[in-house]
């Protein structure tokens, strides 16, 4: 037995110390030291990249979350308010008379600049509509004095936050350079002023005309139920069909066909399953258009997959020897997989979870064709079922919708409305994420 | 040291047979890991199976239980009854027969929950305690008989996998006996303990003789002496000899027998 | 039952449609329509579907409908389409505001510019050209780089026909070509072509995407509407085509070579069948909204000089033919 | 009574049947739950399920089939003058409808009786106004036949909606006794409950593959009329990708080919970036990072998944693809001219490499966690360092998972579009050079679905082809994904 | 039965000492699990840690060679010096350590990977081989002395998670003597070994002890007096009593090592 040392002269060299490393131990801890490098730096990346995404979007979006608005005092006389009832474009009659009343009041006042009706009508923004609908609703604030906090023009905003100069102005009937100095006299006086925008969060899409307005509240619930469905739906489903095909099904062709296809329906375009959302649910099912039900039941089409691969995954990774102590105490396979199978695979489930909803929740191209893109987010649901089923957008779409309006306001918004939509998700997943750290263990 | 040599216990009454395998044969893809083995397992008995490493007594006594049907590569023939009833017929429910057929499983495999949660998952899907408190009681005898309660009783909500070698082993004999299968199969179940711990565990194996047959897979003879009425040697997957343990020590019927009896060290 | 009027189609006429689509929510107790986009095409085709409550009552279009179209609807029981005109949109090549002095086009500048055979010395060659002052010396000496509309738009055929169709007659390649043999058909076609060697990139996305590779291009020009240039004067300077500048006069006046005209078509079945649909539809075409002042006009779109013929279809609900 | 009471009725059932069953059973077993076959629950939920699926599932049956019903008696009283064509049919009746529901309305809110909605006619006039009233908005005047058929229509779903409840609720009883009446102590109900469970995991299996037919049943008659105006040849060995303008037809070139390969570079791009930074990260985490680290940084990456692509997008075209030609561009800091512009194979691969991180990171790293710590110890046992570990032992226990996550990235690659408009351009393409601008399957099928292109045109229908084929590359993909992972994957335990 | 009596070897000198714990206390969350354990372990010695189950011996190996690390809960306090270096010290670098220090682990853990990837494992990783034909002898060499290579030649393709449980465990020894270190920790290596294997892999311990120092935890006392020079008895975290193995096993000092050993049984 005089060979138990022949297969270790590498060792033996170095069987001085500890701390003196060997060449090629020192070649093993470079080869460590860069490999924990690369995950250091590949994380530094990943994260890097979500700094400046981040960034980027906030630089942007933040201002959308602020208004600047005309406060005024004005009063409405009755014969106003039903001459302007009498028209057929109302709100058009509001608004000039509100100009014309603003007008008056400033030219008493005497500003130092010299202006018209026109200027205060482009700087204001779309106040006709709110004219009206406060009137309406409280009749008797009509003849008495009321100050109002209404939206000023887009480019006053864009000129008061530095992003439009003097020298860019071309005088336009949108603004005309002189108008400037209005604003900035007005501003002076504490007429214009900035102010939070609640609007932006709780509000409705508005026409394109009107960026003052426009708010992500009701896309946020159009995004709600639809999430809602997606969770509910695809969440259930794919952990139940994942559980079938990985603990139940029997290996053979035909399950392995399923394995195959599920996987592929990953790949399958989003706008795809627009096209079979459009014929099964509203085509065939007869489904309403525009509807946050057949949303959330296309994007749950679309979510499954990712569920059922993350889930495939996490169950796969649960050691045989769990489920066999289990079974050799009695308990069913069905018992096995649920009672500690499952819990064991939580973490990954709820990761493709996470990873499915965050992508259901920023998709646009299905919605295209079931007709959540345009302009549809006008009016809160009364309940449950009209969050379903009455036409609303979704915040991707609204998103969308926004960046492709011709006022730069409305590209703001939309940087706005990708933080709300970040927020959103992040809410969203906070469930998912504690609770993940819950499961997660080491055996 | 006369408590090495095989103790002559009577044997229950063989007529009451509880298994009974007939011509089984295992395969693992293309490896033939048991040939054509044959045995009967009497009601209220200790049957030992001993043989050296790899000559499958793990598979064997996985058969009787079908564990292995959760092996895809293996294939069983062959038939095995349990009292009469034939075990791999497709009407028996291997639910049922696990309930029946208790197991010890060679590698100590805790579930990751806690102690208590690993001995009281058994009789909670079986219904067998009615309230917490019959529970308790349960999770409690069984400890206390797998000579695990004196160390565990402090810490029933520590994980099981945070045990040592012979406790994770403890735990797994306590997990099986909880449920009081009528036939319990115990694959290797002392070898991580020390000889104060075996001694429990094999009074126990001694106890649970009284009403129900215990297999036991052993590679300690004495242990096998010490505890068993009937005694199996395999040898590269046949079964080559069988019969009452006393026998099986002092006069084996079969050379191999004979030469692996003989060779005996530990 | 379905209270609300449902609208899908062109991205071009989307605008016009939510202004006023919200000022009939304010203006109306009725609920707002519901105004999808997705293009003329894809409109038309959904508002072929059939006629019921849950089919589209109006298509937006920003081109007429075509024949194929008509007859598909009338397969499909579409049979009774009012076709109402709200006005004209110009189509407009502009450039980042600071860049190359790109103040005037021919459509032969364009022509020269983007297509794939041009003529060099009275012969049809491969365009040659990389910079526009290559072929035209009054042009600023900047690589050749145009952001046209993506064959998904409605806008692209206007540009097609009425920029470089007219570019190919006026440099003489059409008469080449049909000298060198090619049927008028095809030689028609090949007049529409544009190189494919990347100096003209086609936008599938909105005028906003052209504007983002205008911001990253410097050198480059584009082609908006006429109203999304309007809203972005400060960052953008137009081109005068054939020495027209655009503008809503110029359009309107037929002085501007490049525009379109835009639709909306209404299934008459539903008219009193969908509440609001028709107040809808009179409110769209009213002086008020689409007539010059009104709020479509502010936003940019050409009004229509003959919106009175175009009130009378609405209100006495006339089909087309 | 409404659907939902019916519902909650059902629920009721369900929920008296589970104790009545789990009473039954513990009864006939002499109150020692240790008689019994299974878990007194099971036969709680034995008998509760059978109250309420079959009953719940001919509900579901009923409510489908009742307004087809109830719609034809209604619409045999629609004068056929009136109804020439189908289509008029679908919207009279929907006017039936509406009228049907006012009717109702009239007689919940203004209590009207039967007798009085029986006697109500047309020439009364102001019906329209009266059912504004409540809150019904009519577009026309009722008709006679209108009115007549709302009745009629009223008539049937009233009596429709009783006999169903009582149906319904009758099956619920049913099901609930004999069920009931099954348990013995020996009853199976742990495993006839079980195989109702396996049901319902078989059905969720199914509704996999029930979305794969839908897709190819949606996407393949297009594509055959498709293959009916142009030939078949051309499209799938065609070297050029221009579809010509509709309205002219007929000169359009749809090869395939250059959006393939346009798709498979950008893709393989975007999975350079994504699997190596992704799985590097994920390694980390699981590996080397302290819980807090891990706790933080995990959902922080995979906030990078929930970022709306038209981000992406614009970061690939403002920032990136400047960025780029900066460096490889005309005058770039490298001095070579590769890059013409900003849009570029490599710009969208770049950008869509980031969004994809988190799909390997967070998927990757739960698997890695999921190697059972023995694995670790052995290898560390050995002498090995960590990353010797992390390499030759776990990544090769982990593998099916993290195939599976990067076969999920490169899905996500295949089916995106935005950042492939606006990174990479509209334009088909055949080159080698990353530099260059091209685009791919996926960006071309949205864009055709959508385009102002007649639908009957080859222009239009070329993306059901496309979607169609690329459904079958993909396909062959993932099959070849399967073997690898059966070939090289290492079983723990 | 002279072969079950300690075996009177004489002992490496003592002067040559490898291993030296000074105040070791290894704490599992609250859990005090070894108490200030000092110990010096021999060159060329065979040192045997006996005691109950779940009394610190496997938790004291496996801080011999830093496996504690591994797990989160566990703390370590005071020194540990092999070769008179402390291998708690910061600059040492672990994976040096335990490629000195090898360790067969209580639990057999072979890896996903074929039997001959297994084996060949370390020396691939420590560059023991110049190529295939070197590897293909060490790993031969190993899979022979764990006395596993009859067994494994046909299948060394074949996973080693497939093979039955005292097949892993040698398999388990054959990857740890494949890169030959200078210190074998072995927790229980026979443990699901039949005699004969068990009488070979003593004999490849005895092989080892003329170049390395093997530390070896078992519960059977026969083997520990067979195969060891020095014995640990540890009982509740303390070790107890440290001394030549005869003169444990013949005049115990301490009352507990006394009755541990006396209660002796398998
Ligand atoms: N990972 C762990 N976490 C918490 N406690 C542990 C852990 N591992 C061991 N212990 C506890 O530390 C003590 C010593 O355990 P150790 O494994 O060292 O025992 P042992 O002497 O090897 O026993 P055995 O002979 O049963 O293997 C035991 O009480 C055990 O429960
Ligand atoms: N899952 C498996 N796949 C393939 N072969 C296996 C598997 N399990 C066991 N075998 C083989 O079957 C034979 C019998 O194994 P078995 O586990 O029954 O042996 P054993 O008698 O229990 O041995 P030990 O005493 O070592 O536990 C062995 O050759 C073994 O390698
Ligand atoms: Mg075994
Ligand atoms: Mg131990
Ligand atoms: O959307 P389009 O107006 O371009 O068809």
């Amino acid at each position: 037995m005089t060979d138990a040392t022949s297969n270790a002269p590498a060792i033996k060299g170095t069987a001085s110390s500890l701390l003196t490393e060997s060449p090629l131990m020192k070649k093993r801890n470079a080869a460590e030291a860069r490999f924990r490098m690369y995950g250091v730096i590949a994380l530094c990346i990943g994260l890097g990249f979500l700094v400046f995404l981040a960034v980027s979007i906030l630089r942007n979006g933040i201002p959308a979350f602020t208004q600047t608005v005309v406060s005024v005092e004005f009063t409405l006389t009755q014969e106003q308010f039903d001459e302007a009832e009498s028209k057929m474009l109302k709100t058009a009659a509001y608004t000039e008379i509100f100009v014309n009343g603003v007008t008056a009041q400033l030219q008493e006042r005497g500003l130092d600049v010299p202006f018209d009706g026109g200027t205060i009508e482009r700087l204001m923004g779309k106040v006709g509509g709110d004219l009206r609908s406060f009137y309406r609703d409280n009749p008797e604030a009509i003849g008495v004095p009321t100050t109002f906090e209404l939206p000023a023009a887009s480019r006053v905003e864009r000129y008061l936050q530095g992003n439009l100069t003097r020298e860019m102005v071309v005088d336009g009937r949108f603004l005309e350079a002189a108008d400037l100095d209005v604003v900035d006299a007005l501003a002076e006086a504490g007429i214009i002023t900035s102010a939070f925008d609640w609007n932006f969060i709780t509000g409705a899409d508005t026409g394109v005309d009107n960026p003052g307005g426009a708010g992500i509240g009701v896309s946020v619930i159009g995004s709600f139920f639809m999430m809602l469905v997606v969770l509910v739906l695809s969440l259930p489903i794919g952990v139940a069909a994942s559980i079938y095909l990985e603990e139940f099904a029997p290996r053979n062709r035909f399950t392995d066909l399923i394995e195959v296809n599920i996987s592929n329906l990953a790949a399958v375009p989003s706008i795809v399953f627009g096209i079979l959302g459009l014929a099964v649910f509203i085509q065939f099912a007869h489904l309403p258009q525009s509807a946050p039900l057949v949303g959330g039941l296309v994007l749950t089409l679309m979510t499954l997959p990712t569920i059922v691969i993350s889930t495939r995954a996490a169950l796969k990774a649960v050691p045989p020897s769990i489920r066999d102590a289990a079974l050799g105490v009695g308990a069913s396979k069905m018992q096995a997989v649920f009672h500690h199978v499952l819990p064991l695979a939580m973490p990954g489930i709820l990761t493709g979870t996470i990873i499915g909803l965050a992508q259901a929740l920023g998709e646009t191209a299905p919605l295209l064709l079931i007709g959540m893109v345009g302009y549809v987010a006008r009016e809160y649901p009364d309940g449950f079922a009209s969050g379903l089923l009455d036409p609303n957008s979704a915040m991707p779409a609204q998103i969308y919708t926004w960046a492709a309006r011709s006022d730069e306001a409305f590209f703001e918004k939309a940087w706005g409305g990708i933080i709300v939509l970040l927020l959103f998700l992040l809410t969203m997943n906070l469930i998912a994420i504690l609770l993940r750290r819950k499961f997660e263990r080491r055996w | 040291m006369n408590d090495m040599t095989p103790v002559n216990r009577k044997l229950g009454t063989m007529q009451d047979l509880k298994i009974s395998a007939r011509g089984v044969q295992v395969y693992y893809g293309d490896n033939h890991a048991i040939k054509d083995v044959s045995v009967d397992i009497a009601h209220k008995t200790v049957t030992a199976f001993i043989g050296p490493s790899g000559c499958g007594k793990s598979t064997f006594l996985r058969c009787i239980n079908r564990m292995n049907d959760t092996i895809d590569v293996a294939r069983v023939e062959g038939d095995i009854l349990i009292d009469g009833e034939d075990i791999y017929d497709p009407k028996v429910d291997p639910v049922q027969l696990r309930a029946k057929v208790g197991m010890v499983f060679q590698k100590p495999n805790p579930f990751p929950k806690s102690i208590y949660d690993n001995v009281a998952y058994g009789p909670k899907i079986h219904g067998l305690a009615r309230n917490k408190a019959e529970l308790d009681e349960i999770v409690e005898k069984s400890l206390r008989k797998a000579a695990l309660w004196n160390e565990a009783k402090d810490r029933l909500n520590a994980p099981g996998t945070g045990l040592s070698g012979g406790q994770q082993q403890r735990l797994c004999i306590a997990r099986a006996i909880a449920t009081a299968p009528e036939v319990l199969l115990m694959d290797e179940p002392c070898s991580a303990l020390d000889p104060i711990a075996t001694a429990q565990v094999e009074e126990l194996i001694d106890e649970l003789r009284q009403s129900f047959s215990v297999v036991i897979v052993t590679h300690s003879m004495q242990q096998a002496a010490r505890v068993s009425q009937k005694t199996a040697f395999f040898h590269l997957g046949n079964l080559v000899e069988y019969d009452d343990t006393d026998k099986i020590f002092t006069n084996p019927q079969d050379s191999r027998t004979e030469s692996y009896i003989s060779g005996r060290i530990g | 039952a379905r209270d609300n009027v449902q609208i899908a189609g062109s991205s071009t006429v989307l605008p016009y449609a939510s202004i006023v689509a919200e000022a009939f929510g304010e203006n109306f107790d009725f609920p707002a329509p519901v105004v999808e986009s997705g293009g003329s095409s894809a409109g038309l085709r959904r508002f072929c579907e059939g006629v019921g409550e849950n089919t589209i009552d109006i298509a937006n279009a920003s081109r007429a409908i075509r024949e194929n179209e008509v007859a598909a609807c009338a397969e499909a029981g579409v049979t009774d389409i009012i076709e109402v005109r709200i006005g004209y949109d110009g189509i407009v090549f502009a450039s980042q505001i600071d860049g190359p002095a790109f103040t005037a086009f021919e459509p032969a500048d364009i022509f020269n510019a983007l297509a794939p055979q041009v003529m060099v010395d009275g012969e049809l060659v491969d365009n040659p050209h990389t910079r526009w002052s290559d072929f035209n010396a009054d042009l600023p000496d900047a690589e050749i780089l145009a952001f046209i509309p993506g064959t998904k738009h409605g806008t692209r055929e206007v540009f097609e026909e009425k920029v470089i169709a007219a570019g190919c007659e006026a440099t003489g390649a059409f008469d080449a070509m049909m000298a060198a043999g090619m049927s008028e058909d095809d030689a028609e076609d090949a007049c529409l072509a544009v190189r494919t060697d990347g100096r003209s990139v086609d936008i599938d996305g909105d005028y906003t995407e052209t504007l983002a590779r205008l911001d990253a291009n410097a050198n480059a020009i584009g082609v908006f509407g006429l109203s999304f240039y309007e809203n972005n004067t400060d960052k953008l300077k137009v081109a005068e085509i054939s020495g027209v500048a655009p503008s809503t006069e110029t359009v309107a006046s037929g002085e501007y070579p490049v525009s379109r005209p835009l639709y909306f078509y209404i299934k008459a079945a539903h008219l009193g069948v969908i509440p609001g649909l028709q107040e809808f539809a009179s409110f769209f075409v009213a002086d008020e909204v689409a007539g010059p002042g009104g709020p479509l006009a502010t936003y940019g779109l050409v009004s229509d000089p003959e919106l009175a013929e175009t009130q009378n279809i609405v209100a006495n609900a006339i089909t087309m033919n | 009574m409404s659907n939902m009471l019916i519902m909650l009725i059902l629920l009721g059932l369900g929920v008296v049947g589970f104790f009545l069953g789990r009473g039954r059973a513990l009864q006939v077993a002499g109150g020692d739950r240790r008689e019994l076959h299974s878990l007194p629950v099971y036969y709680g939920a034995h008998v509760g399920l059978n109250a309420v699926v079959p009953a719940a599932m001919l509900l579901f049956v009923w409510l489908i089939v009742q307004p087809f019903v109830v719609n034809n008696a209604a619409s045999d009283l629609i004068a056929a003058e009136s109804a020439s064509e189908a289509g008029d049919l679908s919207l009279i009746m929907s006017d039936v409808r509406r009228v049907a529901e006012g009717l109702d309305l009239l007689a919940s809110t203004e209590g009207m009786s039967d007798a009085a909605i029986a006697a109500l006619s047309v020439d009364d006039g102001n019906l329209r106004e009266r059912l504004a009233g409540v809150g019904v908005a009519l577009g026309a005047d009722v008709q006679a036949d209108t009115l007549e058929a709302a009745k009629r229509y009223r008539a049937v779903d009233a009596t429709g909606d009783m006999l169903r409840t009582i149906t319904v609720i009758l099956v619920a009883l049913a099901g609930l006794a004999l069920s009931w009446r099954l348990i013995t102590p020996a009853f199976r109900a742990r495993n006839t409950v079980e195989k109702g469970i396996l049901a319902v995991l078989i059905a969720a299996a199914t509704i996999a593959i029930l979305t794969t037919v839908g897709i190819v049943l949606s996407l393949i008659f297009n594509t055959y009329e498709f293959f009916k105006l142009y030939p078949i040849g051309e499209f799938f060995f065609g070297l050029s990708w221009s579809p010509s303008f509709s309205g002219r037809g007929g000169s359009s070139e749809l090869g395939i080919i250059p959006l393939l390969w346009g798709t498979f570079y950008i893709s393989i791009i975007a999975l350079l970036v994504a699997v190596p930074i992704g799985l590097f990260s994920a390694i980390y985490l699981s590996e080397y990072a302290s819980r807090r680290v891990r706790s933080i940084a995990k959902p922080l990456l995979e906030v990078l998944a929930g970022i709306p692509t038209i981000v992406y997008g614009l970061f690939a075209l403002l920032t990136v693809g400047p960025l780029l030609v900066d460096v490889f561009g005309q005058d770039g800091a490298l001095g070579v001219n590769w890059m013409q512009g900003g849009t570029a194979v490599i710009t969208a691969g770049l950008v869509m490499g980031i969004m994809l991180i988190p799909f390997v990171s967070s998927l990757s790293d739960d698997i890695i966690n999921a190697v059972p710590q023995a694995m670790r110890d052995g290898s560390l046992g050995l002498g090995a360092t960590h990353s010797e570990t992390v390499r030759q032992v776990i990544i090769p226990a982990a593998l099916p998972g993290i195939v599976g996550a990067i076969l999920l990235a490169a899905s996500r690659a295949i089916g995106e579009t935005m950042i492939v408009v606006l990174g990479a351009g509209a334009a088909a393409r055949l080159s080698l050079n990353p530099f260059d601008a091209m685009t791919t399957v996926t960006a071309k099928i949205v864009s055709q679905l959508t385009g102002d292109s007649d639908f009957a045109s080859p222009e239009a229908l070329v993306a059901f082809a496309l979607g169609i084929t690329l459904f079958v590359v993909t396909l062959a993909l993932n099959v070849f994904a399967l073997y690898i992972v059966r070939k090289y994957r290492e079983q723990y335990e």
